[in-house]
């Protein structure tokens, strides 16, 4: 099942009946994803889309509807809240999707999330898909292809282009990882990095970085004391000016800490192949794999 | 979201932080009355969103309040940095005995806020860091205890010898903790953190940024931020929903997603050009953001073309299409546009926008490498 | 520490708990005063600490000011459970839909704040529990994340289903969690928690204890306490630092230590007589305590004798013999006094005790069964 | 050593320089105890009694002087914040004597205390002593013997009273340990019977409970089931009337639960032999010790 996500995925949907949470459970569930349940107070004991049972709770749809994995569509107020909920109820596999998530919010969720051995993705991602099994979030299953190479991405956009070119020059995906951009998340690179080498799934790492924080730093440290398969990685930010958020609430360099050159660096001294643009990710690849 | 210094004051105060007496004010006339009523010598303070205030001459220590307004006269409208001084300060002249550095940041690592003091105050902590590391304490708080009172005493040992300044310290340690998360701030820093002769502690600057995340449920902080302190063309793009932050050159980018407009700004610049901004419309895509930000790019002077770079996902690209559109018939674009967009409703888009006369191109090097190109020409 | 009804209702409604208008009053005029500003039918309750006021006749509905005065003037004076009704609360007669319960107790064995609701509400909820448990619902909290807000929406759930009371529900249980915290209770109880016809929540009747231990710290809490509404010789205790409850019995015990003075009542008891009172002097040894123990015991007129139990370990024993001495001195005691004494400067306290002519045991066994035998004689 | 304390504790005492701070180290340096720290913050760099340095913190203490353990005479409304550094200087047996700690603090100490997998005793107890080894607060150290009886106890006085009709007839303890009298505890009395069951040095039990909660009835159930020392127990509290606090803030018999008779019949059945007086103590044992 590649990593995280696959067939045995048995996923609820939180805040199901919105507006993002019902189109993108109804794009999940085309794609083939087992969405078993959803959830949202107050609308317990209706059906969506004629067959998934929406409760009012995470843990009745636990209870009822044997939900492993959850999904977050809920308003950034409400996500720490719904990641609680999730993490409660026994899920161990949470994604949060929502954007604006407060991070003071965040410092109190992560060590409840620790405490009970859960996994979060993200906030503020695009989710994860396992090309032909199963896709949790929002990257569009159409660009995706099955096959040996892991994605990790701390942003959403980027990730489609690169897993784009992947695709179209044949090479598929075991799984891709949109970690999420902002400051504190629930999973990051290293995570995925050791996941992806446990994975007998998987032949080939991407990563994709950006400005801001040390994750990349350690990141290339972790490659060079654990990883065996061949790593790719992309910096974007490379023009970005200091002391300037862009976009992504992590992506900002701190007085001089946190740049793009930094992260090259870095990834250079850990032998992982560094794509100037993100049109390299075919030819670097190809190059590792042979 | 920065505060201006004396935003940040007046939370600590609130909270219970020992400050100086002192005001904000924004004429000269108002500035000699506040140094009047605070008596003897004063300090006037720029209130603007840039490090280095007192080098660039932004701040002044004068004897007496006709001396305060001859300042303020200079200072208000000063340009430092780029930003127009819109607001001083007004603070007694404290004599001070020593200057320590209370700092808290929203730590990345360890997912916590993290404590950074030193004895070594009033100056840059990041210098300290790199010149004497010993000279800092680090201390993570675990947010499921908060700022436990053992730990407040232990930064406050760090700075002073003497128990009742220990306390004070402490106390005003544990204040800024609770500014801090109440008000879901990503840096809270008092420097310097001084004594006076007599032995008071007290925080003679301040520094909070706000989570920007906080500000939908915290209207209050919301009204803090200071259009007149930004760039106008960045306040412009916010209230219109786009992220945006000006650069200096002369490619305008239109691009969906943070991630991928950094790496089409990167590739702008691979291709010998220069990006004249940072734009990201948003995953949703809504037509108005697109006339807006073509709005905001065509009145920046330098831009001499226009890159849209739009990978379909939750984004419509028709929508961006229709959007490029309605832009052009409302008001005239004097330079060349290229259009890569791929993914959702493509087709439609492609449609859309032969109906205007423009092509697509659905590959991002081929779009920057053509827009870098035409900027060159009109050169 | 308990609240009056109207007490803890203050508390929750300053932290935003909807509760009925309404207001407290001491004499018949102040209940109309009030009766007339509510309008309509009004219900007055005792203020009283006892279970079973209802029935007591301490809760009465009325529908008119006159009347509302008119049944004051019985309430107020009346005895419920040996306690004077000294204070009435003056509500609105609610139209009620549901009744529901809402307790938040310190659990001692999950060591945690533990919710209990139950949609059988208005009624005493020992009861439900034993008859059906499955009408309630527990969730202990950890405090180290506090009351989540999905805790808050299951519990809410157990009591209702329409989603706006849900909410309102659930935002009640925040509010209760954050009273019972920040003011250091034991317990915080909604009961009944209503609904109207209209579909309103509010909360009818609460109770709130504070632990006495929060006491010394929050003298606003403190302030609550109500001495009037407590057997005059307790009060008079507590002021004088003792631990003192008064009992049945006429054994007189004046003890050192909780546990010991439990085991010595339960001695006399297993010898044959009845305990006047539980009394702990506590660890230090101050002989002006061992003097307000006596006054306080010698004021029961059905105390025969007196027995001290001192187990001398920081409890100095001679500082006890030279406060039963200070206080024959001071003023005469009528009934026979046995003293056991043993530990820390016992050899000094038997010198002291023999110059006033009184001789010292030194087994528990012994002495309890002397002064249950000196009771009985003197019958 | 018997169990928690013994020749191997270096004490650091809390609150040393105090009133109550003061004299108990002074009682239990008499009494041989291995007191090599005191800490009150100011008073760092004082020395105590001419040979015990003075520290402004705990973390001095372990990382100057090698405390392992630390016993805390503070006011109440410092009592928690010092478990709180004892334990996260990394002391790993803290005895806490000061009574009057607001209990909703130790709701927030305990849960520290578990993660750090520390043994907290009290807080409101008068410590616990084995007999010519060490005493950890104010136990009269006259009163007892070496010997092989363990005793645990909620209450302080009443202890004293026990132990000493065990001294003088000529049985010794192996540790005596005061738990406590107040709803929410470090250590309870399943924790010592596990610790004296466990115990090569200690031959037979003596249980001292009171009226309030359900603390005995659990033990009983654990001694039934995992005890097979014999065990002699006593409740304080038979003739208490209901709903008032007996002193203890522990000892409140609350609607019909918590109460003497139930806590005694929970004995009976676990084939605990009750004493119906303190007295008892001395046959009792020899009865179930021959």
């Amino acid at each position: 099942m590649s990593i995280f996500i696959g067939k045995d995925t048995r996923l609820v949907v939180q805040g199901i009946t919105g507006r993002d949470g019902s189109f993108h459970a109804r794009q999940m569930m085309e794609y083939g994803t087992r969405v078993v349940a959803g959830v949202t107070p107050g609308k317990g004991g209706q059906t969506f889309e004629g067959s998934v049972p929406v409760y009012d709770t995470v843990a009745e749809a636990v209870a009822e509807a044997g939900a492993n994995a959850a999904v977050i569509y809920v308003p950034p107020m409400g996500a720490a809240g719904a990641i609680f909920e999730a993490v409660d109820a026994g899920i161990t596999m949470v994604v949060c999707i929502t954007e604006g998530v407060p991070v003071i919010e965040m410092t109190r969720v992560m060590p409840f999330v620790r405490d009970r051995g859960a996994r979060l993705i993200g906030p503020n991602c695009p989710g994860a898909i396992t090309p032909g099994e199963a896709k949790v979030g929002i990257i569009p299953g159409r660009i995706c292809a099955p096959g040996r190479v892991g994605l990790v991405s701390r942003s959403g956009t980027l990730t489609y282009e690169v897993v784009n070119q992947l695709t179209r020059a044949g090479i598929g995906q075991s799984t891709c990882v949109g970690i999420g951009g902002d400051p504190i998340i629930g999973t990051n690179f290293i995570d995925c990095l050791r996941a992806f080498e446990e994975d007998p799934a998987t032949d080939a790492i991407v990563m994709m970085g950006e400005i801001g924080g040390t994750d990349e730093q350690h990141a290339a440290a972790f490659v060079r004391a654990h990883v065996t398969k061949p790593v790719v990685g992309f910096i974007a930010g490379q023009t970005a000016p200091p002391g300037r958020r862009m976009g992504h609430a992590g992506a900002i360099i701190s007085g001089s800490s946190g740049t793009a050159a930094e992260k090259m660096a870095a990834f250079e001294e850990a032998g992982i192949s560094v794509m100037k643009r993100p049109a390299d990710v075919v030819p670097l690849l190809k190059a590792r794999l042979t | 979201m920065n505060l201006h210094e004396y935003q940040a004051r007046a939370l600590l105060k609130a909270a219970g932080v020992p400050v100086p007496d002192g005001d904000v004010a924004t004429t000269p006339a108002e500035v000699e009355a506040v140094a009047r009523r605070i008596g003897g010598a004063v300090v006037v303070k720029a209130q603007v969103h840039a490090g280095g205030r007192g080098k660039a001459g932004g701040v002044k220590l004068v004897k007496t309040p006709e001396e305060a307004a001859a300042v303020a006269e200079t200072i208000l409208g000063m340009q430092i940095k780029g930003l127009t001084v819109q607001k001083v300060l007004v603070v007694p002249a404290a004599e001070i005995a020593t200057e320590a550095y209370v700092g808290l940041i929203l730590d990345r690592e360890s997912q916590r806020p993290v404590f950074m003091v030193s004895p070594a105050g009033g100056i840059d902590i990041e210098e300290v860091a790199a010149t004497t590391p010993d000279k800092i304490m680090r201390l993570p708080v675990d947010p499921r205890f908060g700022l436990l009172p053992h730990q407040a005493m232990a930064l406050a040992f760090f700075l002073y010898r003497d128990i009742k300044q220990v306390r004070a310290a402490a106390d005003i340690m544990q204040r800024l903790y609770r500014v801090f998360t109440e008000n879901g701030a990503s840096l809270a820093e008092i420097n310097p953190l001084v004594t006076t002769p007599e032995g008071k502690v007290l925080a003679l600057d301040a520094k909070v940024s706000i989570d920007d995340n906080e500000l939908d449920r915290r209207p209050d902080l919301a009204a803090l931020r200071d259009d007149s302190a930004e760039d106008p063309s960045e306040v412009e793009a916010r209230n219109a929903g786009l992220t945006f932050i000006k650069l200096d050159g002369n490619v305008g980018c239109v691009v969906n997603g943070a991630g991928l407009a950094m790496a089409t700004m990167d590739l702008v610049k691979y291709y010998g050009g220069e990006p004249a901004n940072f734009l990201d419309i948003g995953g949703s895509s809504n037509p108005e953001k697109v006339v807006n930000a073509l709005k905001i790019i065509t009145a920046d002077p330098s831009v001499r073309a226009i890159l849209f770079n739009i990978f379909g996902g939750i984004t419509r690209t028709d929508d961006v299409a229709n959007g490029i559109k309605a832009a052009l018939a409302e008001f005239p674009v004097q330079v060349p546009i290229v259009v890569r967009l791929t993914g959702t409703n493509e087709t439609e888009a492609v449609q859309i926008l032969k109906g205007i006369g423009m092509t697509a191109l659905s590959d991002m090097d081929e779009a920057v490498s053509r827009v870098v190109a035409l900027v060159k020409e009109a050169a």
